[in-house]
Parts: C-alpha cells; structure tokens; sequence
C-alpha cells in the first residue's frame, strides 16, 4: 500500500471535477482530502461513490471557524479496497448554512446530518426525517458546538 | 450515621399503650422494607459495569436482599447509576412518581451527585434538582464495597424511619 | 318461478321459523325449574354434601389443604432464590434469617403487604384487585382432587376426578387473560394473549395423554390409576406419554423454556406489570401453585402417586412420604431446567406444542390401544 | 420529540430508557402482532457534549472525560485520542510502551465483549446461568488491571508519550495464567451458549445482514466482520505494537446473530492469543519519553483511527497551537451501527420477541453514540 495510489488518487479526483474541486491533496500515508465547492457538491459526491469506489460511509462532522466567519462540513469516507480515508470538505459562509443533503448518496449519513443541525445549525435540504437526535427536546440554548456558545441554556 | 431520632407526633398519642404498638409496628416494618429494596434495573450512565460487578458473585448484592428487579410498579428505590442528561433526568422524574409510596433514591457515583468529571457540560445535570436523594455515593466509578456500604447506608436510614400514623401538621 | 314453490316456500320458512324456537323455549324453561329448584332446596343440599364427604379437619387444613399450599409457596420462593444464586456462582440473599435467609420470603411478602397499591385510572377497580387473588386460589382447588393415600383424597368424587382436574386446571389460564386485558396497558395486552397462544397449544397433548393413561388404568379415577401402577409404573410402558406430560407440565407452569408470558426481557413482567403491592405478591405466589397442582398430577399419573415400599410401620405415613419425595425432586428438576435452557420464541414453542407434541400425543394413544387391546400389559 | 407518524393499523410500542433490555436509549418498534415493520432509535439520553468539554481542557487533562465513552474498553478509547495528540505535537514512543498499549487493549476488548456475552445472554432469557458467570470471569480482568494501572475500568494508564509506569515484576506470569483460565472458561461458554439447541433456534438466521448492505449502511466491529466483510483497523493501519504482533482477522460468512456472536467468541481467542505474546516477548527499554504536563500544538489536523471492541473509532483532532485542542470530533462506532440496527426491520422479517436479541448481537453502548 505504496503512497503513490493516494497521489494519484488524489489526481484522478481533480481531473475528474477540475472547476468543482477546490483542492485535493494527500495529507499523510492512507489520508486524501478533496475540498469542493458548495454547488457541486452533490454531483461530485455521486462521483466519488460510484467510479471512484467510496462506498463504505464512516461518518460526518463539521468545524467552525468564527474568526473566518466560515464553517467547514466534513464527510468521513472509506475506501474498503484500498483502506483510504477521504475527508469530503465544503466550506459554508457563516450566514447562510445550507447544504444539499448527502443521504440520497450515502444512506447512513442520516444520522449525522442530524447531529450536526443539532450541534452547529448547518440545514440539510431534502433530509428525511430532520429531528433532534442528541440534544433534548425541549433545549432552547442555542447550537452547543458553536465557538460562539456561552454556557448552558435551557430556559 | 446517628441520625437524632426526634420525637414524632402520632394519630393516636392519647390512648395509652399506643406507643408500644407504634413500636412494633415500625420495628416490623422496618425489618421487612430494610431486607427487600428492590431497586429498578436501570442504568443511566456510565457506572453501569460497576453496578453489574456489584450484583455479580464476588461482591453479592443479593446478600442485603437487593434485588434488581424489572418493572417500575413493584420497586421502591431507585439507583440513578451514573451521569444524567437532561433528557434523562425528566425521564427518572417520571419512574419516581410511579412508583409506591415508601420509595427511595440513591445516587451512585460522582456525576449524579455534582456532574463529576463532567462539570462544566451544557448536558449533564445533577439529580437532587429532580428527585429528592436519600443516599449518595461517590467515585467515578465507585467500587462495588461503595456501593454495598451505600446500600447498607440505605438500610439503616429505613430501619429507623417512623412512617405508621404519623400526623402532618 | 311456478306457482307451487311460492306456498311451499312460505311453509318452509313457517317451518324453520317455528321449530328452533320450540327446541329453545323447552331448554330455557328447564333451566328456570332447575334454577328455582336448587335455590329453594339450597339449604338441604349443603347438609347432605357436608355430611357425605366430611373430611377430617387434619385432611381439609393441613395436607392436601391450605397449609400445603401456603408453605410450599414461601420454600419454593427461597429454594428457587438460593438455587439460581448457586447457579450464578454466588450466595443469594443471607442476611435476612440468621445467616440462611430464610426470612427473606416473609421479609418480601411483608414489605409487599405495606406497599402502596398504584391503580391506573381508566379501569374498573373492582375487577382489577380480582384477577390476581383468583389466580391464586383458582389452581390451588385442583389441588383437592389428588390422592395422598387410599381414604386420603378431600374430593372423591370416584371416576370423574381426572377430567374434573383438567377442567379446573383448564380454567386457570383463562384468568391471566383476563388480568392482562384489565390493565389497560400494552404490554399486559400483549402478555394475556401470548399467555392463551401457550395454552391453547399445551392443553390438547396434555388431555391425550391423560386418556392414554386412564385407558391403561382401566378408569378415570385417579386413585384407580395409582392402584394400578403398583407394580409397574405408567411411565415405563408410555414413555412417549411421560415426555409429553413433562414438557406440558413445565408449559402450564411457565418455568424458564417457556415463560414466555411473562419474558421479561421484552414484556417488562407480562400480564403482571400492572400490578404493585399484595396484588404483585398474589400474582408471585401463583406462580407456585400452578407449578405445584401440575406437578402432583404429573407423578399421579406417570410416577405412581404415593406407592412405595412401607417404611415407616404406618402404611399412610409411608404412602404420603413417597409422594412427597417424588414431589420434591420432581420440583428441583424443574428450577435446575430453569439455569440450564434460555427461553423459546412463541412462535418456536407453538410449532413445538402443535407439529410435534399433539400427533405425538395421538401415537402414544394408539400405542395404549394396540397394548390394551392385545392384552400385552 | 415529534416522532415520525404512525400508519393507522399499526401498534407503536416505546421501550424507555426504563426497560431490561433497552439500555439508556428509546426504542419506538411499529409492531403488527408479532411482526416488526419499523425501528425508530431515539437516542441522546446520555449525551454529555464530551466534544464541547474537550475544547476547555488541555490535552492532558482530556483523558478524562473521553475514557468515560465506554467505560467497557476505556483502553482502546483513550489510546484513539492519545495517539492523534501524539501525531499532531510529533512525540515519539518508546518500543515497550507500545507493547504495554497494545496488551491493555487486548484486556480492554475481552472485558468488553463479556459484557456483550451476558446481555446477548440475558435477552435470550438465560439470565441465570450465563449473564453472572460473565461478571465473575471478568473480576480475573478486573484484578489484572487493578494491580498494572491502579483503577478497575477507566485507567487512564497510557499517557501521550508511552506508559505512566512499567509493569510490576511478577505480572507476565499472572497475565499467563490469567490467559490460561479464561481460556478454559470460553470453551464452557461455547458449549453453553453457541451449541444449545434452544440458543440456536433462537440466534440462527435471525435478521441476516448481507456483506454488501453491511458496507452501504456503514456498519463496523463484529456487526461487519459477521458479514463476512475483513476490515480490522489493527491490520489495515497497525497503531501501537500491532505491526508486529501476529493474529488474524476473523469473518463469518453467516451473516446472522449468531455469526456476529461467533466472530466476538473466537476475536476473544484472538485477543488471548496476542495477550500471551505479549507477556513472552515484550521487549526492555524505557516505558515513557518526557512531554511538558501542558505541550503547546502547531497549527493543524489529525485523523487517527483505533479498532475498538464496538468497531472502528475516529478522532478527527483539529489543534490551533493553543494548549486546548481546537475542535475534536470523535466518529462513534455505536452510531454507525445504531443505523444498521434501524434498517435490520426492513433488509430482513424481525420478530418482535427478536429485537432484544438483535439489539444484543449488535452490541451498542449508548454512552458512545450519546457521547
């Protein structure tokens, strides 16, 4: 499991989407990470399953950076052949955070897609069943995970 | 734990053997409540590997005659084992209103009793804000002899309660 | 359409009409008489029953009686406690009677006693409190049908003693379902009906096997069918039989491999959720009677009842010594069942009852025939 | 929680969190008779926003909060986040460290698949016999890691930078020992529980999971590896002292409950293997390198993943040269697995007197998918 396959893995996806893919570079042994622009994110996802050979999906997060007033979405795929983990970034400016769901491209994404509109805010269009999973129910304190968040609030 | 036994008021002080019967009857009924706490099998956080170990064979639970048991309307203490969330916590306020009257809680471990390790979380919540706690026992997790001598803890509180025929001003 | 068929047509309906109701009318009115009849003569009746199968008090109260039952109950409870903790490799509870925990049942059914009993709203109190004191006192009636010796059987009531003991027994089950269906809640919804799925399915194999037995004994009076054991037991001749009754009685009594009613992992406790306090203690203790009568039945049947050699110089003393130790071993068979095997899915154990246990059940009848007629036994 | 709407001929049955076999989570089953037609896991009841308390804690005192994810394993746990803060401030490992790592991981993944053994135990109803023996072969563990780190369940033995200290004299051969024992004991459980007939009728081919769906739903551990499908972090990418450490990875191609339970019986046979190496051949040397109590990061990201006894963890560390990592997100294997465990009604016919034992043969542990 030589490097030289992310290098060139990494180089396929960039010629695949050249105007959709922001960057895409090897961030260590086994580790690519490919940046993509919001509009052609759900295109580039389809891409990456099926001819790329990312099926297997391990999970998805989000970071906020306040300070750049951007917040980064970021999906956790696996390649079960070549045991490559792909990081699937997009950046969202800090106003409006919409997001084409990924759950018509990766089933298990459901869950957390849920867990992070619990946590940052960040509205996944198109996802189907959009309910709290982590926080309570009745939590009024605004998005916990957010730099911006001062302490408990419930009522 | 010597806790003052204060002079309770009963219903009916005026007749005069009754401090005699009052007595037996709570000597009874103390007897019988401190030998079968049925606490109710549920775990809510992380201590629930201790709470196993402690019902398991080396360091027998059932000895004390506590045994977990699975319903809520037959139990009557309640071992909130572990952190508790907020969404947790409204649910351990519904078990204890359901269940019978003599009833009792016992906190184990530190998150309970002050959200432990946990302090400074949005989501953990310390329990006596919900439910009125009768025991509390520390550590993280604590160790099963804790959580015996909690227990033990519980009994002595129940064998001197004095609960037949008391008058509420 | 001719004309004929319209006046046959209106005979015909006059017919149908008229006839069913002459049948009815002559039933009912008997019943009235029957009614009226043993109402005024009620008092008659119950001196004559009173002076003809009066029993010694020693008999009504203590063996096959009230006694029997209630201490049965409270050992069961602590064998059954102490035995599993021993199974778990661990002592069971052992503070609560000078260091055996023996107390420890009257510790639980005291603590039970001054329980506050929670009613959920939307029922009808009366019939709720019901059920558990039924299911409790309803099986331990069967109880007075068994033979504990020659003159020892409270109910003599000759050759109608086993199918009166599977008319009892039968009846038994009938009242979980009716508990579970008054308690307004889901899961006991669900327990009561998985509770007639059980029973329905263990009752047919059981009754077969009971008439293969009469057949063999030659009547259906239980005390017949012990005499006719003495010299070789039922079990040998109808293992088939034997199996069947055993498997049937561990179902009547829901012990481990099928107490699925009651499986608490997916129930909570069944048909008994709902229930807290004495009424919970009740519904504990039925659990043992229900054990108790089955098992009886099952060694009057297939153990030979209270034969066995004269130890003790009195013969009656000996016979119901013998009776009691096949009892208990029969009784700590069971609960070690109870460590060794998990439990079955419904549908697992109806497939058992009806593919295998009834045609089964069949066979071993046949068999009987073949070896009654032949006159090999 | 407004919960998903309910088809008019169809019973909604909710097992709280107060139920025997529920765990700390709520599970709403759309039941039809005994027929299952749809699982809906409400989870988050034992959620303590550990992401939000590792941003105020510096990467010391971080160790903490996350061992307590799975108090079953907290070796494997903590050894995620240590070796991602060990990549991002390019501290080195001493040899024997890595050996010490690596047994504490094996304990931890034996601890923790007993745990899993007494519940699958207990939801077929075999409470008395199998679900305490588990307790009491584990107080072996227990008693193992008592005298190494002190603790009995959450150590917090490995530190960033090797061991907090070397193992007492004496221990190889108590580990030795212990090996032996609890051999002994699993050839009992595999008598007692995966050859028994009623245990059979029970587990086999009930809610059959295929390799491909396992990989498109995401699952991971034992649930994966049950379906036939070989991806072991431990072989993929080997962290601590697995380079050289030789044990295979274990797949069934049955696919069902009880393929699942097999695969955690013989990895336990895996796991005793490696403990015995390890007590043989681990080597001398130094156990910790000096790292300042409070390292100051460089400015970056960390993805490091760890085979946990539940299946794959990943911890995403993001550090912004502060002494307080900047934003840790933890993939949770529970999660992912919660998931396959809400689609099993619908890939395969689930009874309802079934769901406690496929919940079991899943394995999840609420406080990791909470977290």
């Amino acid at each position: 499991m030589s490097g030289v396959s992310e290098a060139d893995l990494a180089e396929k996806v960039k010629a695949a989407h050249p105007d959709l893919v922001e960057s895409s570079e090897v961030l260590r042994e086994r580790r690519v990470s490919v940046t993509v622009k919001r509009d052609g994110f759900l295109e580039v996802a389809k891409s990456l399953r099926d001819d790329f050979g990312f099926i297997h999906p391990v999970c998805g997060g989000a970071v906020d950076y306040p300070k750049e007033s951007r917040m980064q979405m970021i999906y956790y795929l696996l390649h079960p052949g070549l045991k490559v983990i792909l990081t699937y970034r997009v950046n969202l400016p800090r106003d409006d955070l919409r997001l084409p769901t990924l759950t018509q491209v990766w089933e298990a994404m459901s869950f957390h897609e849920r867990e992070t509109h619990d946590m940052f805010g960040i509205e996944f269009e198109g996802h189907p069943n959009m309910i709290p999973l982590l926080i309570p129910p009745d939590w009024r304190g605004g998005y916990p995970l957010r730099k911006d968040f001062k302490g408990e609030g419930v009522e | 734990m010597q806790e003052e036994t204060k002079e309770v008021k009963r219903n009916f002080d005026f007749i005069p053997g009754s401090g005699a019967v009052y007595g037996l009857i709570d000597y009874v009924a103390g007897w019988s409540r401190k030998y079968s706490i049925w606490p109710i099998h549920f775990v809510t956080g992380c201590c629930g590997p201790e709470f196993m170990q402690t019902s398991g064979a080396e360091y027998d639970m059932e000895r004390l005659g506590v045994l977990p048991f699975a319903s809520v309307r037959q139990c009557d203490c309640i071992m909130v084992v572990g952190v508790v969330s907020r969404k947790m916590a409204i649910r351990v306020k519904y078990l204890y209103e359901q269940m019978g009257e003599p009833k009792y809680v016992v906190a184990v471990g530190a998150c309970p009793t002050g959200k432990g390790p946990f302090y400074d979380s949005y989501a953990a919540v310390a329990i006596d804000e919900y439910v009125p706690v009768d025991v509390y026992i520390p550590g993280c997790p604590p160790r099963p002899e804790a959580i015996i001598h909690g227990m033990m803890l519980l009994q002595e509180k129940i064998k001197n309660e004095k609960r037949i025929g008391v008058r509420r001003e | 359409m001719t004309m004929i068929s319209g006046l046959m047509l209106w005979r015909l309906v006059v017919t149908c009409v008229y006839l069913p109701t002459e049948l009815i009318g002559k039933w009912i009115s008997d019943m009235i008489n029957w009614g009226l009849d043993l109402l005024f003569h009620l008092p008659a009746y119950t001196v004559e029953f009173l002076a003809l199968n009066s029993k010694p008090l020693l008999q009504v109260l203590i063996l096959p009686g009230l006694a029997f039952v209630l201490v049965f109950a409270i050992i069961a409870v602590w064998f059954e406690r102490k035995f599993l903790a021993r199974a778990m490799l661990r002592v069971g509870p052992y503070y609560c009677g000078k260091k055996s925990g023996v107390l420890q049942v009257f510790a639980d059914f005291l603590k039970l006693f001054m329980k506050e009993i929670i009613v959920p709203e939307g029922i009808d109190f009366l019939f709720f409190a019901a059920m558990p004191i039924l299911v409790s006192t309803v099986p331990a009636m069967a109880l007075i049908l068994i033979p504990f010796d020659q003159n020892w059987v409270l109910w003599d009531i000759g050759s109608l003693s086993m199918p009166m003991f599977f008319a009892i027994a039968g009846l038994a089950p009938l009242i979980p379902i009716f508990a579970g269906w008054a308690a307004n809640n889901k899961y006991t919804f669900i327990g009561a009906f998985r509770v007639a799925y059980m029973y329905i399915s263990a009752e047919i194999p059981l009754v077969l096997c009971g008439a293969a037995v009469a057949i063999m004994a030659g009547s259906f009076d239980l005390l017949k069918i012990v005499e006719a054991q003495k010299s070789m037991w039922f079990a040998v001749p109808q293992f088939v039989g034997f199996v069947i009754f055993f498997l049937g009685v561990i179902i009547e009594a829901e012990r481990t491999p099928f107490d699925i009613p009651v499986a608490e992992v997916e129930l909570v406790l069944g048909w008994r959720t709902e229930y807290s306090g004495i009424l919970f203690g009740f519904t504990m203790m039925a659990e043992y009677v229900l054990f108790q009568a089955w098992s009886l039945l099952f060694i009057t049947l297939y153990l030979g009842g209270f034969n066995g050699p004269n130890i003790f110089g009195n013969i009656t003393l000996s016979h119901i010594f013998w009776l009691l130790v096949k009892f208990v071993i029969l009784v700590v068979l069971i609960i070690l069942i109870r460590c060794v095997f998990p439990r079955l899915r419904l549908d697992q154990m109806l497939k058992l009852g009806w593919r295998y246990m009834t045609p089964l059940a069949v066979i071993n009848l046949a068999l009987v025939l073949v070896m009654k007629l032949g006159g090999i036994y | 929680m407004s919960e998903p709407e309910i088809k008019p001929d169809i019973m909604r049955m909710s097992w709280g969190p107060q139920h025997p076999m529920s765990g700390q989570t709520r599970i709403l089953l759309d039941v039809d008779g005994e027929k299952v037609h749809r699982i809906i896991a409400d989870l988050g009841f034992t959620h303590r926003g550990i992401e939000k308390t590792l941003e105020n804690r510096t990467f010391f005192q971080g160790i903490i909060p996350i061992e307590r994810m799975v108090m079953a394993d907290t070796a494997n746990i903590g050894l995620g986040y240590i070796t991602a803060i060990e990549e991002s401030l390019g501290i080195e490992v001493p040899e024997r460290a890595n050996w010490i790592r690596s047994l504490l991981c094996e304990m931890g993944r034996i601890n923790s698949h007993l745990y899993a053994f007494g519940l699958q135990a207990e939801a077929t109803g075999y409470f008395p016999a199998v679900f305490l023996w588990t307790t009491t072969d584990r107080t072996v563990l227990l008693k193992l890691f008592e005298e190494l780190t002190g603790a009995r369940w959450s150590y917090n033995f490995s530190l960033p930078g090797g061991v907090y200290k070397d193992l007492p004299e004496g221990f190889e051969a108590k580990v030795i020992e212990g090996v032996h024992y609890l051999r002994r004991r699993f050839e009992d459980y595999w008598t007692a529980m995966v050859e028994n007939a009623v245990f059979e009728a029970r587990c086999d081919n009930v809610a059959v999971l295929k390799p491909e769906d396992a990989i498109r739903l995401g699952a991971t551990g034992p649930v994966l590896r049950g379906s036939g499908v070989a991806l072991d972090v431990r072989k993929d990418e080997p962290y601590a002292a697995y380079a050289d450490l030789d044990f295979d990875v274990i797949t069934e191609p049955a696919c069902d409950v009880m393929a699942r339970t097999k695969v955690r019986f013989k990895e336990i046979g895996q796991s005793l293997r490696i403990m015995e190496q390890i007590a043989n051949e681990v080597p001398g040397g130094p156990v910790r390198t000096r790292v300042p109590l409070i390292p100051r990061s460089k400015p970056g990201e960390v993805l490091s993943r760890v085979e946990t006894a539940r299946g794959e963890m990943d911890v995403h560390m993001f550090t912004d040269g502060g002494s307080n990592p900047y934003r840790v997100k933890i993939g949770s294997p529970t999660l992912r697995n919660m998931y396959v465990f809400e689609r099993l009604a619908e890939l395969d016919e689930v009874l309802m007197a079934d769901i406690p034992v496929v919940i079991n043969s899943i394995d999840p542990w609420y406080l990791d998918s909470d977290r």
